[in-house]
């Protein structure tokens, strides 16, 4: 089993803190995962992304070429990482801001309007925990339980205020509710 | 020893710090530069928490400058850059090396020559072994490939350095700097001080000392370099290691460090896979270069191939080790670039056949 | 004022967005350099040296000769380039970390041979590329990402007043601090740098003008409260004005 | 009725610092709703009539994607 | 005034005889610190920064611990040995090459933090140890042998002021210029280097004492000649006094 | 080409500087350390005779930035400094081959590590061969081993570093440097000037242009560093160069350059006299490494005896060469000393029995 | 008679830089003909009797090769 | 042919104009010469002292260890240098402030009182030219017409005056009178 995800969106959309979300679940599940995030003058440019491995199986380069799952936050990042997806991928998009989302039979793509939800909760940042709800829900890589034990191991000190609105926004983009 | 385990997702650069905390490190001092900044900054944190010495210091010279002066209070200090930061403290690591002084330099490399660019690369493989600094030294040279790693060599690095009074460096890069994995974080009971008598802290008690390279009378200097010679002879004898793996049958052998290294290890499992005998031989020490190990292999093993993230550094070492009874092929990724698994593969397909 | 329906650009501009966060004053700076180049109708005979900083890519937005000198060493190159080509006009554009930091012997050093270069010095009070570090300019309780808990002189000394140190020295000119944070002192901050580059024209030796400059990712603000803080906090530590004129 | 000055807003560079809506002595721009392929929140003028023509917003811009023109 | 039938020497002096060139300014330099760390009793828990320069063999003559550091770098090497071990003193000996040249960033920095240390700065206006060559202290018109027409501020700049430089930053507590070329002075002397490092001792900070110095080696010229030149061209230069008391 | 021809007796590091003048070097930028003082003190006298560029800098960092500074304008520059100081420029030269420009770098060799000795030595050929700054770059090295060579090698290495755009070091030591011997002085009558389209010197007529190493682009600089490979490869072919002597019927051949080239010259004429048949190959490039040379030799002559004024750093250059096909051995004298001729003829005795 | 001060020098230390002797303040030191082993012209006392004991001569040498002993 | 000379005194003496001469002279003569003379930190202590090496062939190492000939100008470069003298070497001493001069059968001394010869002359610095006309007549490894030649060559601008008296002081030490 491997799974290669890239996450991407704007800078200030949370896309690191998914991605290490999105590992730490991982690793409560006890598979290999390494997340190699954007870092540097990269994200002067006001973009982020990040690649995450998943695996039974010892991990080689955490570099994602080809990544399995996608979940992209904004329509730049669709237009730079849509193309490099494997047949058969999964495309979890917040289809609040990617309006451009490509038809194709090759790919399965989960539209969510993340950053709407976000706002019904009351925080438009929680859209990525949405987007991973979702994310978590298609692939069934590892249970929203481990998500929501990441949460709460990730958000600590002045940050633990924030736990429940996060931990909510993970289960409405898990549920089935839209 | 050891009081609580845990495992955490955190960084390689955060490991460092963390592998450096539980190593009793007293004094941290340091300069920004990507892709080494959450080091400094994260040392800035923990060392405030723990009661220790952290200054950023105003340069990259100013900081192994530092160093020097810490150390030779017996201190088990450490300093961290990338590649440009870590060319501009080849002096003072001279003099480190001159002075018998312990001490850890991380060098989280990156593409270069110049100021390159901030992606991970092995560019520094020379600089870091055949000693960047003038004058006849060595430093021992630790290659992490895993953040676990990360944690751990950084400990070592500090008890190699007081074991052997030699400036360590930990000889990692970008992408394992920047990268998250979990790691199983062992908590030290010892502070890990080791005792020192040759250390500056004040004459009481005893005959002033003095720590100094420089050494003018007649003949002084070259008996000095022959004893740090034989320092590193036996350093070579004793601290030589690798990792190898499906050595037994191989008829190739992949030569690899650090990052590059984790892409051969998944390329030699494609291998096998299809049957083709290929093997890995990953050095944890640069220098000393496990060079007895290779040079076992290549009585029998016909083909090498060295794979690193530079324009072939590393592959003079095996060359030296290798000694003509086999031939070295080299594969290269220079400038940030990482090696595909599925060239590495190519390669050894071709070089087989 | 432009006449034609398109934005004015100073021709010593390139078309080429800058990838400076929003509000960053290094936009700014880098339009008024242009303006006072294309002014003094010098922009054939103008060689800059771009730092190791945010403005690293100075280069692709300038639309002259520009280089790029390791961390810190900007008046070192400078004077290699004067040296050689008196008549061409040789300026350095210069972080705090920069020319405060690692290069402080050599903006030192410059000043003190009275080099006949122009320093356009940008203090953000912060490292911006590399994140958001302390600078030797940092102001004190300050938090930045290496003084966690706010700069604390007793370990990491004082905010750094680089320009009245140089205006101390025999070899300076012309030092004057100014601000980009609003309209005024935008105006006023391209007097001042009109009147470096002047003094350079005119052979009579070292000139710097030192601008407090917005960075609001590296202080973790908006745009609104990283001018407020100029006004605020900046200024009364690094007052305004002409710091030496000989 | 035409305004007498124009206020060009080039979205696409504009990167919703709002350096030009604060510094307009007529309070005249404002922070957009909609943004740019950048994600950011582009600047729009409320009321062009009113706008003097004193080219602060110029001014303030450090990413030269506001000016003004003389309608004439 | 001893009491055996032998000349008085200090107990923080080793009975080595330096190498020091006839009528050298070192020499009584660092028998005046041998005499202050006597009296202050803190012989036992001193460490010293030899720098490089003449006085690089300054750890043959100090009956105390001493290290050597690299060119420059005393202030950072004392800062590293001063932050592990606080209640020792710690105390940089530089030439003027040393520190207002190559470690002008160094010692800037070390002031600026305001590093709990003593520094004893010794301008001779050239470097002594490598044969003569000019120093960022050397006066106008001074010939050296890198200077053979005379020093031209056109091409190299001016004497540079390095106390009155460092005096300008907040981190520093104590600065004081002094001159050994006369008994008056030596005596004076002494009672400045004292103070700085009582400064130390209370906890009080940076402090440092420069010390006008003959070189007659380096000048080319006489003893006698050497202590003119002292009073009549560097004192103007450098005036001699207290230059910050904080 | 030559103008007046002269034989004066100079030393080496005089003979620096008149070679530099008689090239076209119109700046130089230095600061002083023994041993070799006397090449700024010289040249801020030749400097100012000839009304070009002269400044004792703040510090050796700053020396090889204003040799950045001058040689993108096209004028031909240099600086020099002794060990210690060279690790300082380390960076800066890295620079200066990212950015490919020309330079020529002189380094007098002391005892190292740390502040060593004043004598001379030969503890850097790691750093000026493999490349003390970081990333993958190389510096053309040339190795003279008279005076008259400080001469005429000064020449050669600006002529290189233009035709190359690479920053050429010349790798010399105390020996030759404070040594005074006759030479022939050459006043060449061409400006040697050499047409450079790259240069920065204000766009007049032209479009803008920039001088930099950063290259963030998606594998820009990848491209860039296989780029200077290309360049570096072809240096390797043209440039490599040795001299050799007796090799014809040899059965042990030393391999020596610079100084200890000098001793082994001695050595190798007293064993010919004996009946024994030595030779003599002096590398007078260390980079390029001649290389081809050696391995041809190898397959005949058996044995190898390299000489150096170090621990053992160019015997890894010739064991590459040799790749197997005979033994090296090694004879060095670190710290400063330098070989003993009967030394020499003792190993070679002791090897061929 | 006996002196009241016995001006002590080490000849083998000194190395004839005169300071000592441009110090006295009553001029009752001079520098030898002869030199020591190092071929310093080392100073000599010429008329001890008038030594006033200032120590002057100790404060100014930079070799420790001069020194005043009172005798009693 | 090979003639290696060690020259040794105080810093002052003059020792390495000498080692300049004596090499110069030997090149004017088209010989083969190296001329190495101490340097640095060494000279600090306030000795001077040169290896000067003569040939029709090639020279290897520039630093003389057995000299065939010393010429000695002070005390202490006699102890220092003497016992490196080889057998049946040659001592020029300057005998002036020489006084310790060990006696040998296998070496030849010659003392000549160089320094009081050179305050007769009107200038102590020249005793080292005294010294090296000695070392000429004794030696003939050159001619003195060569070392003259040397002296005009190396005495230029500001220093031309001193040719005369240097001149004296060479054929005084190369003569017979004394
Ligand atoms: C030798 C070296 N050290 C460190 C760095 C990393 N670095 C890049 S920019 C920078 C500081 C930038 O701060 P500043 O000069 O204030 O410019 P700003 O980005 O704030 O405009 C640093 C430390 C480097 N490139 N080279
Ligand atoms: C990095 C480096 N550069 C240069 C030198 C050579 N060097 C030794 S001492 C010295 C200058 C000494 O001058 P100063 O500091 O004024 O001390 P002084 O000898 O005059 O007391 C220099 C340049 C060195 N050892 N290391
Ligand atoms: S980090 Fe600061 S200085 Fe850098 S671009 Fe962003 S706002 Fe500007
Ligand atoms: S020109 Fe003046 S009034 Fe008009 S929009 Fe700009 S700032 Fe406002
Ligand atoms: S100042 Fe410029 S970038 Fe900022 S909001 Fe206004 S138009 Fe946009
Ligand atoms: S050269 Fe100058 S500073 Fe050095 S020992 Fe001689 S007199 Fe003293
Ligand atoms: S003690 Fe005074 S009077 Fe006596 S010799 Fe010394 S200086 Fe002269
Ligand atoms: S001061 Fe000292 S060294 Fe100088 S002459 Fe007097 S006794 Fe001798
Ligand atoms: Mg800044
Ligand atoms: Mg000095």
């Amino acid at each position: 089993m491997r799974e290669e995800v890239i996450i991407a969106g704007y800078g200030g959309q949370g896309i690191l803190f998914m991605g290490s979300v999105l590992a730490n679940s991982a690793m409560v599940e006890g598979l290999e995962v390494t997340f190699f995030p954007s870092y540097g003058a990269e994200m002067r440019g006001g973009t982020a992304n990040g690649g995450v491995v998943i695996s039974n199986k010892k991990i080689g380069s955490p570099i994602v070429t080809r990544p399995s799952s996608l979940i992209i936050m904004n329509e730049l990042s669709m237009k730079r990482f849509y193309p490099m997806l494997k047949k058969k991928g999964t495309v979890i998009v917040n289809s609040s801001l990617v309006k451009e989302i490509p038809k194709s039979k090759e790919v399965k793509i989960i539209k969510i309007p993340a950053t709407q939800f976000a706002e019904v909760l009351g925080n438009e940042k929680v859209a990525n925990m949405i987007a991973l709800g979702a994310y978590i829900k298609e692939t069934g890589i590892f249970s929203l339980d481990s998500a929501i034990k990441s949460l709460h191991s990730l958000l600590i000190a002045d940050k633990k205020v924030l736990v429940d609105i996060n931990e909510k926004a993970l289960k409405l983009g898990a549920s089935d509710e839209y | 020893m050891i009081r609580i385990m845990h495992k955490i997702l955190i960084k390689g650069n955060h490991a460092v710090v963390e592998g450096g905390i539980q190593a009793g490190c007293m004094a941290y001092y340091g300069y920004p530069i990507t892709p080494q900044n959450e080091i400094t900054a994260y040392m800035a944190k923990r060392m405030g928490e723990e009661g220790r010495v952290f200054i950023q210091s105003e340069s990259e010279i100013a900081a192994i400058n530092m160093v020097f002066g810490s150390s030779l209070t017996g201190a088990r200090t450490m300093t961290s850059s990338s590649s440009p930061g870590i060319s501009l403290k080849q002096e003072g690591i001279s003099y480190m090396a001159g002075c018998e002084l312990p001490g850890v330099i991380v060098n989280v490399q990156r593409g270069g020559p110049g100021l390159g660019n901030i992606s991970g690369a092995q560019g520094d493989y020379f600089q870091s072994t055949r000693g960047g600094g003038h004058g006849d030294y060595r430093t021992i040279v630790l290659a992490p490939y895993s953040v676990q790693e990360m944690f751990d060599f950084t400990i070592k690095a500090f008890d190699l350095a007081d074991k052997y009074r030699i400036p360590v460096i930990l000889h990692t890069d970008g992408y394992l700097g920047q990268m998250y994995e979990p790691v199983l974080v062992k908590e030290l009971k010892s502070d890990r001080k080791t005792k020192k008598d040759w250390i500056l802290d004040g004459c009481k008690d005893r005959k002033p000392r003095m720590i100094r390279s420089l050494l003018m009378d007649e003949g002084e200097l070259e008996e000095h370099n022959w004893k740090l010679n034989k320092l590193y002879d036996k350093i070579k004898m004793k601290e030589a290691s690798c990792q190898t793996c499906f050595t037994e049958d191989a008829v190739v052998a992949i030569v690899s460090y650090g990052t590059s290294a984790r892409i051969c290890e998944s390329a030699v499992n494609i291998l096998r896979g299809k049957g083709i005998k290929a093997c890995l031989i990953r050095p944890t020490t640069l220098w000393p270069f496990p060079e007895k190990t290779i040079s076992t292999i290549a009585k029998k093993v016909k083909n090498f191939l060295v794979v690193e993230m530079s324009l072939g550094q590393m592959v003079e070492d095996v060359k030296l080790a290798v000694n003509g009874m086999s031939r070295v092929h080299f594969y290269g990724s220079p400038g940030g670039g990482i090696p595909e698994t599925k060239v590495v593969v190519k390669k050894v397909k071709e070089i087989i056949k | 004022m432009m006449d034609k329906n398109k934005i004015y650009r100073p021709e010593s501009l390139t078309d080429v967005q800058n990838i400076y966060c929003s509000g960053c004053g290094h936009g700014i700076i880098h339009r008024l350099v242009a303006e006072i180049i294309d002014e003094l109708e010098i922009r054939e005979k103008t060689i800059a040296v771009a730092p190791v900083g945010c403005a690293v890519f100075a280069y692709f937005y300038w639309n002259f000769d520009v280089t790029e000198a390791a961390h810190g060493r900007p008046p070192a190159v400078a004077t290699g380039i004067k040296r050689i080509l008196p008549d061409r006009v040789v300026f350095t554009y210069q972080g705090d970390g920069d020319l405060a930091a690692i290069g402080t012997a050599e903006i030192i050093h410059a000043a003190n041979r009275g080099e006949n270069i122009t320093v356009v010095f940008v203090n953000n009070a912060v490292y911006g590329m590399t994140g958001g570090q302390m600078a030797p300019t940092t102001l004190i309780k300050q938090k930045t990402t290496t003084s966690p808990r706010g700069r604390n002189p007793r370990y990491s000394g004082f905010p750094i007043k680089i320009s009245e140190a140089l205006a101390a020295l025999d070899g300076t000119t012309y030092i004057e601090r100014v601000s980009v944070h609003n309209v005024k002192n935008v105006i006023n901050a391209k007097r001042a740098l009109k009147k470096a580059f002047k003094i350079q024209i005119e052979g009579k030796g070292f000139s710097m003008v030192e601008f407090l400059a917005m960075c609001p990712v590296g202080w973790a603000m908006s745009s609104e409260d990283s001018v407020k803080w100029i006004e605020e906090k900046m200024i009364p530590e690094y007052p305004l004005g002409v710091i030496k004129d000989a | 009725m035409k305004t007498k000055y124009k206020v060009i807003i080039d979205e696409e560079r504009c990167k919703g610092c709002v350096l030009c809506v604060i510094s307009c002595p007529r309070k005249i721009l404002k922070k957009s709703e909609k943004y740019n392929s950048k994600g950011h929140h582009f600047v729009e003028v409320v009321n062009e009539m009113k706008c003097s023509g004193c080219n602060y917003c110029y001014i303030m811009c450090p990413d030269i994607a506001i000016g003004i023109l003389k309608n004439d």
